[in-house]
């Protein structure tokens, strides 16, 4: 495929590589915040490649694993309602509330229809007037949009049983958080690619000045990530702390001014909780007033639980915040596992926990 | 996920490590470890062969028999019974009533995301003893997950394969006017059973099925009678009645009943009562009807009776030259009456 | 949570500003896509696609640029092996 | 009953004879009727024994195959098959790949209350054609009515009986160091197929199914390659993936893909792409995996070529001496990484 | 059974027929008004056995197919609404409305459930509190104080989610019904044995007087409805017009007085559209306002149908009021069948088409 | 629609006036039975049960009365052959 394949090529990935090496002087400690990119750094092996040289620890970087344990108690209530029916994307259903996730709560009769674009959860409103349907709206400034967007169809189709829960979060205020943790170790960042292709990363100016830090943007093919890995530690060893556009197909300084509009149309920016960091301010979006009706906390308010248990033995936290590596977790591998997680990173195809467990080498053999 | 569910939401499916999920169908690591540890270690070695396509049986050098069957009653679980033992022994039956020795079982299963897991392992227990009193051996397997409200808890597929040690053919059409029909046992056990436990009647003692294996009192009568035995069925869905009107038209004669040499328990006759219910409608599992020479009676009744499951057998009719009805009940007043088959689900009724 | 996918617009279906919608082509498939973030987009071009809709345009000549930058690099490492 | 349904409540299922009700299931008049005009008299005279417990096979004098296998697939029609044919293909292909050569089915049905009985048809018609495009004959049945949301509108269960020809035993456990890993065709195509069309993906043009019996050219690969020919697999449930691992564990080897070699059609890349699947996870049902003999690769594939359903057969891969992981995948950058089984239900994603 | 088989006894039932035969000097006209007493004639062969002596005529004695198709349709309306199940006796739910059956409701995704006493349908309220439970509450007096019980019970209890569509009716209003028609052949009237345990007979007294015909009650077993038969033939040889009742172990003069109570407590009066025959004034019971919360027809009038079409074919009315017997219908048993009934008779096991269809020996042959 | 069988008071649940019960046999089975119709009636009676509600008390000696008269009736036609 036209715009993949050649950002998937073995030999640019090997000059780039090598490249790195040679480049490299001293260890040097990476965070990457999207975990598409901590999927395609282990899924390819770029991380064992760089063992020694450079340390890339994955950020906060899925939406999947952040969002809290309330939200996703109270979507599993709401799957539970009579002709209440919960539309999510895949990646949401396996990740554990307090009690249950929501294929749990399907398997005990709670309605839950899976589907590719919020878009479609309109479509499922207009062929089952009689339900309500309630979109679980996780994701970065990436998908905010298209959220955004399920809510002004909604409004133009005069929609009354259509809502979303917004778990929307924002990528800045949580790196913001992780380079003020007393143990931070993060020298320099890869910012997400398709995040920067809303958002622009004329975001990040007053970051970099304020923690003097590199920020590459960077994709999330092996080619892109290495081309990244490359700029950054290229910045860190001439002592530089820029922003650099390494995904320049697809990111404009300034982002994309039509999925901006069409965000600030529909939210604005709130303080949310992070599932494993606590509150973040401005950590993520909530529906404007006018939207109220179509915001799913308000309209079914009564099912909100009051406040959810903490992951006992999850270490999520630390792994998202770079504080232990996956494996570093006692619960890693024994009671907890993709079939059976404890924890939401071990859960999405994009948590660190899950990609260590699916595509690391050691990981895989230690439990044959 | 907590090892222990709180809160109220789902009490009876807390874990996903105690439920079957969509996973344990998907192919892949959840599924293979279900399969060997909650069935293939129940089954015994040497059973199912996991990991191939096709079991070999080796050659046989007898005929060969085959039946399939699904099973897919409501409760699972019933007095008397389970759904597991049930297609063991409905399987076994339908070789044994064709003359046949039962040698082996496929079994498929379809579960509903959902089902709690110690669920299936008393499931497949009782599959395991069934056949195991059987003397079947279970050759392959196959398992299927569908999602939740896409089944009923569990269905059961057996497969059964079976040798002929005789040459001798007991198809329907042997019957003869002046044949002897004889019932093995008392009648409309299972039907009864299953109806109170799912619609919880609130009968006491609760109906009790007769599900049981009839491939040895089957193996001994077609010993004693040889050529005598014409034919054998067990009485399953639409009970002694669908199987007199197979008989009638399979052997164009007419099958006549005497509705008071009916074998019943007092339990079941006063559910038929209360419900409004023929007890020759009602399915049986354990108990069938032979069709055999006038002259055999006496030795076939014997047979039934050394056989201890087998309760009050008796001669229910015999077959006649068939003039219009096919099936002819005498209820004890005047002409006969015909006998339709059965139309309509069995319910409760109060008309 | 960004799986985004380059896919080239082959025909509009309709520029209405919240319905606006492209037939989009990825490899052997079509599938439509909303297009309210690219309603400037031209049939012919890529755009980049997330949860069904289009989240901007693919920008060519930067693609272009930016593979034969690292066919230079390339070069260089066939030199110094 | 009105003939011709008014009003709004249920279009498609307006009438009683046009959709299969309990009354179908009673073992009566209705199920008799459903039984011999839907579905014996579809498959054809002389397949289906109506009206005995058993069939009889008579006399085989080779050595036996069985298998079973349930079909739940949701939607029942889908791009390049359906429930019907997939259910013939299906238990076809692992007597295929166990080198026997397909002989009967039995044919065991479970519906759901409401099917309309013209969807039965074209499902009875679709089985009848596959079966006798594979040369098998149907010789005994089932059929069960579960209540309207206790099943999904048809389970099929297929058991099948076949012969082996030689006494080859294809077992993964035959697989040596060194031995090539072969594709027969393009992958993925069944798992897209059904996903797309069960979920209104969209995609144009849809996904087509690789739905296609396999016993023609197994049976060829195993006389031209003989013990050259190690074992052979349909990737079906988990995809090649779990075939691989299957065979690692079998034989104790390593299984060595190279993800650049794994044929793949430009519309399952795109679909795969834009959902975030991985196409060694997704099911087949036409399509499989052999282990060969290395010096005989070239045999193989030509085999392969020259039945015509097979475009794009190719090597993907080898079979290496087991170091510590079971499976390993080449994705072209550095060192190889390893390949877990399926884990969780294949659903589109955006992450 | 105890006072079951006593009363099927074979030697008993040929000398009762016997003497029936003896008695009669001009063949007689006989109506049963009641469905069970229709199955007894027809399955004993009894009506056979009486052939040109006494002429059995099957009143509209089955409540199941009286009931008219408005109600049919509004109980399957019901069942289709979400969260609203409908209960029912076994007997109601083939029964055809203008569309649909209860059962084809269901197979069309409607809810229902089968109960054996309506009493039953109070626990399956119970058990779902979040869904509206509706009881279809027809039959006879006979079956009336069940249905009262149970809103009496559910009245106790507070239930809110309870409710029945009260469709019960009278039996004698419909035997002044058919005397009233020009075509009417009856001499004599087989009461119905369990309808008088619970009315007693002293309530035909005007009728008898009125209408100069014997009236008899009579019970279900061959040995009852023989002994019925034999007391209507001995008062119409004799030429007297009185009740006499013959079902005595079971019915008193004056009935049931704890169970005619519990009917008026709950029930009053009123007209009656009965299928086949229009409406009948005081042909049946509707509940007494201080239950209103009860009657599924207030509680759910928005989906009472505004009027049913007529069954075209079928000829119901014509059978149940003794005009032509079920053989004489040109449906019966071409288009007619229980597998594919036409109209009500045909459905119930009570139902006079019904029976001739699983008995009537000519019938069943005919059908080979 | 009046499938009414007699069954025995085994012993009485409760007395309460709506909701009173007793457990009833039926040949080898029993039930429990609502009961608020025939409150006066005793354990050992025969009631006769319609739709799991006992719609009266089966008076035992008007039974003995009508069988002793079928008896005679059978004797006659015993008589006359
Ligand atoms: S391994 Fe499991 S328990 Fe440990 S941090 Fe990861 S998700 Fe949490
Ligand atoms: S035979 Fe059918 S159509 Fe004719 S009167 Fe009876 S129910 Fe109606
Ligand atoms: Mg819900
Ligand atoms: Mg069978
Ligand atoms: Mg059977
Ligand atoms: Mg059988
Ligand atoms: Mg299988
Ligand atoms: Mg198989
Ligand atoms: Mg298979
Ligand atoms: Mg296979
Ligand atoms: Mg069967
Ligand atoms: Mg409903």
């Amino acid at each position: 495929m036209k715009y993949l394949d050649e950002f998937r090529d073995g030999r640019a990935s090997q000059s780039l590589l090598e490249k790195i090496r040679q480049r490299v002087t001293r260890p040097w400690v990476l965070m990457d915040v999207c975990g598409g990119q901590t999927h395609s750094l282990v899924r390819y092996g770029i991380e064992r490649e760089l063992a020694g040289q450079v340390e890339l620890i994955h950020g906060p970087g899925c939406p999947v694993c952040v969002t809290s344990t309330e939200l996703i108690d109270f979507a599993v209530a709401l799957a539970m309602q009579p002709d209440t029916i919960v539309a999510s994307f895949g990646d949401m259903i396996r990740v554990p509330g307090s009690d249950q996730s929501l294929m749990q709560a399907r398997s005990c009769g709670g309605r839950l229809k899976i589907v590719y674009t919020p878009i479609d959860a309109i479509a499922l409103a207009q062929r089952n007037p009689d339900s309500q349907i309630v979109f679980l709206a996780v994701g970065f400034e990436t998908t905010t949009p298209s959220t955004a967007l399920a809510v002004l169809q909604a409004t133009q189709l005069g929609l009354q049983n259509f809502s979303i829960v917004p778990a929307h979060v924002r990528v800045l205020p949580a790196m913001e958080t992780i380079m003020q943790l007393p143990e931070n170790r993060v020298e320099g960042f890869l910012a997400a690619g398709h995040v920067c292709s809303i958002t622009g990363y004329d975001v990040y100016e007053s970051f970099v000045a304020k923690h003097r830090v590199p920020v590459v943007v960077t994709g999330f093919e092996p080619v892109d990530l290495l081309e990244g890995i490359l700029q950054a530690v290229t910045l860190l060893e001439a002592g530089k702390a820029v922003i650099e556009n390494r995904y320049s197909r697809n990111v404009q300084r300034h982002g994309n001014p039509n999925a901006q509009a069409l965000i600030d149309r529909v939210y604005e920016i709130d303080d949310r909780d992070w599932r494993g960091f606590g509150t973040i301010s401005g950590g993520g979006y909530r529906l404007r007033d006018e939207y109220a009706q179509m915001d799913a906390c308000r309209k079914f308010a009564r099912l909100l639980p009051p406040s959810a248990r903490k992951d006992s033995e999850c270490r999520g936290a630390d792994v998202m915040s770079g504080k232990i590596k996956p494996k570093q977790c006692p619960a890693f591998g024994k009671t907890c596992s993709p079939e059976s997680p404890l924890g939401a990173p071990m859960v999405s195809s994009e948590g660190a926990c899950a990609a260590y467990y699916r595509f690391d080498p050691i990981t895989i053999e230690a439990r044959q | 996920m907590k090892p222990v569910a709180r809160g109220a939401a789902c009490p009876a499916v807390p874990v996903s490590n105690e439920t079957v999920t969509l996973s344990h169908g998907e192919g892949g690591r959840a599924m293979r470890r279900l399969i060997r540890d909650q069935i293939a270690a129940k089954l015994g070695r040497g059973n199912v062969q996991l990991h191939s396509d096709a079991a070999c049986l080796g050659r046989i050098t007898k005929e060969i028999a085959i039946t399939t069957d699904s099973y897919v009653v409501s409760p699972l679980f019933f007095p008397g019974g389970d759904i597991g033992s049930l297609a063991v022994h409905g399987t076994v039956n339908d070789l044994a009533m064709a003359g046949a020795t039962p040698c082996y079982l496929t079994l498929s299963l379809i579960l509903e995301e959902g089902l709690p897991l110690a669920t299936l392992g008393r499931v497949i227990d009782s599959v395991a003893e069934a056949a195991s009193n059987c003397d079947v051996k279970i050759v392959a397997g196959d398992t299927k997950v569908v999602p939740k409200g896409a089944a009923d808890g569990i269905f059961i597929n057996t497969t059964g394969v079976g040798v002929h040690s005789t040459g001798q053919r007991m198809t329907a059409s042997r019957i003869q006017p002046g044949d002897a029909l004889l019932v093995s046992g008392p009648i409309a056990r299972h039907g009864l059973a299953v109806l109170a436990a799912r619609e919880s009647l609130g009968f006491d003692p609760p109906p009790e099925s007769d599900s049981a294996p009839l491939h040895r009192i089957a193996a001994e009568l077609l010993e004693t009678l040889g050529d005598d035995l014409r034919t054998m069925r067990d009485a399953t869905r639409g009970g002694i009645a669908a199987v007199m009107h197979e008989w009638a038209e399979e052997s164009a004669n007419a099958m006549w009943i005497d509705e008071s040499q009916l074998p019943l328990l007092p339990e079941s006759r006063g559910v038929c009562e209360l419900l409004g219910l023929d007890p020759l409608l009602v399915a049986n599992e354990g108990t069938f009807v032979a069709a055999i020479a006038p002259h055999r009676v006496d030795d076939a009744l014997s047979v039934m009776r050394s056989h201890s499951r087998c309760g009050q057998p008796a001669q229910i009719g015999h077959a006649r030259a068939r003039e219009l009805s096919p099936v002819l009940v005498s209820r004890g007043l005047g002409a006969d009456q015909p006998l339709d088959e059965p139309i309509a689900a069995m319910l409760p009724r109060i008309c | 949570m960004c799986l985004g996918i380059p896919g080239k617009i082959v025909r509009w279906i309709n520029h209405d500003p919240t319905f606006a919608k492209a037939e989009i082509e990825f490899a052997g498939v079509r599938r439509e896509i909303h297009m309210a973030c690219v309603p400037e987009a031209s049939v012919g071009d890529y755009v980049v696609v997330h949860a069904g809709i289009a989240i901007c345009i693919l920008d060519e000549a930067e693609a272009a640029k930016t593979l034969a930058d690292l066919k230079s690099i390339e070069e260089l490492s066939d030199e110094i092996p």
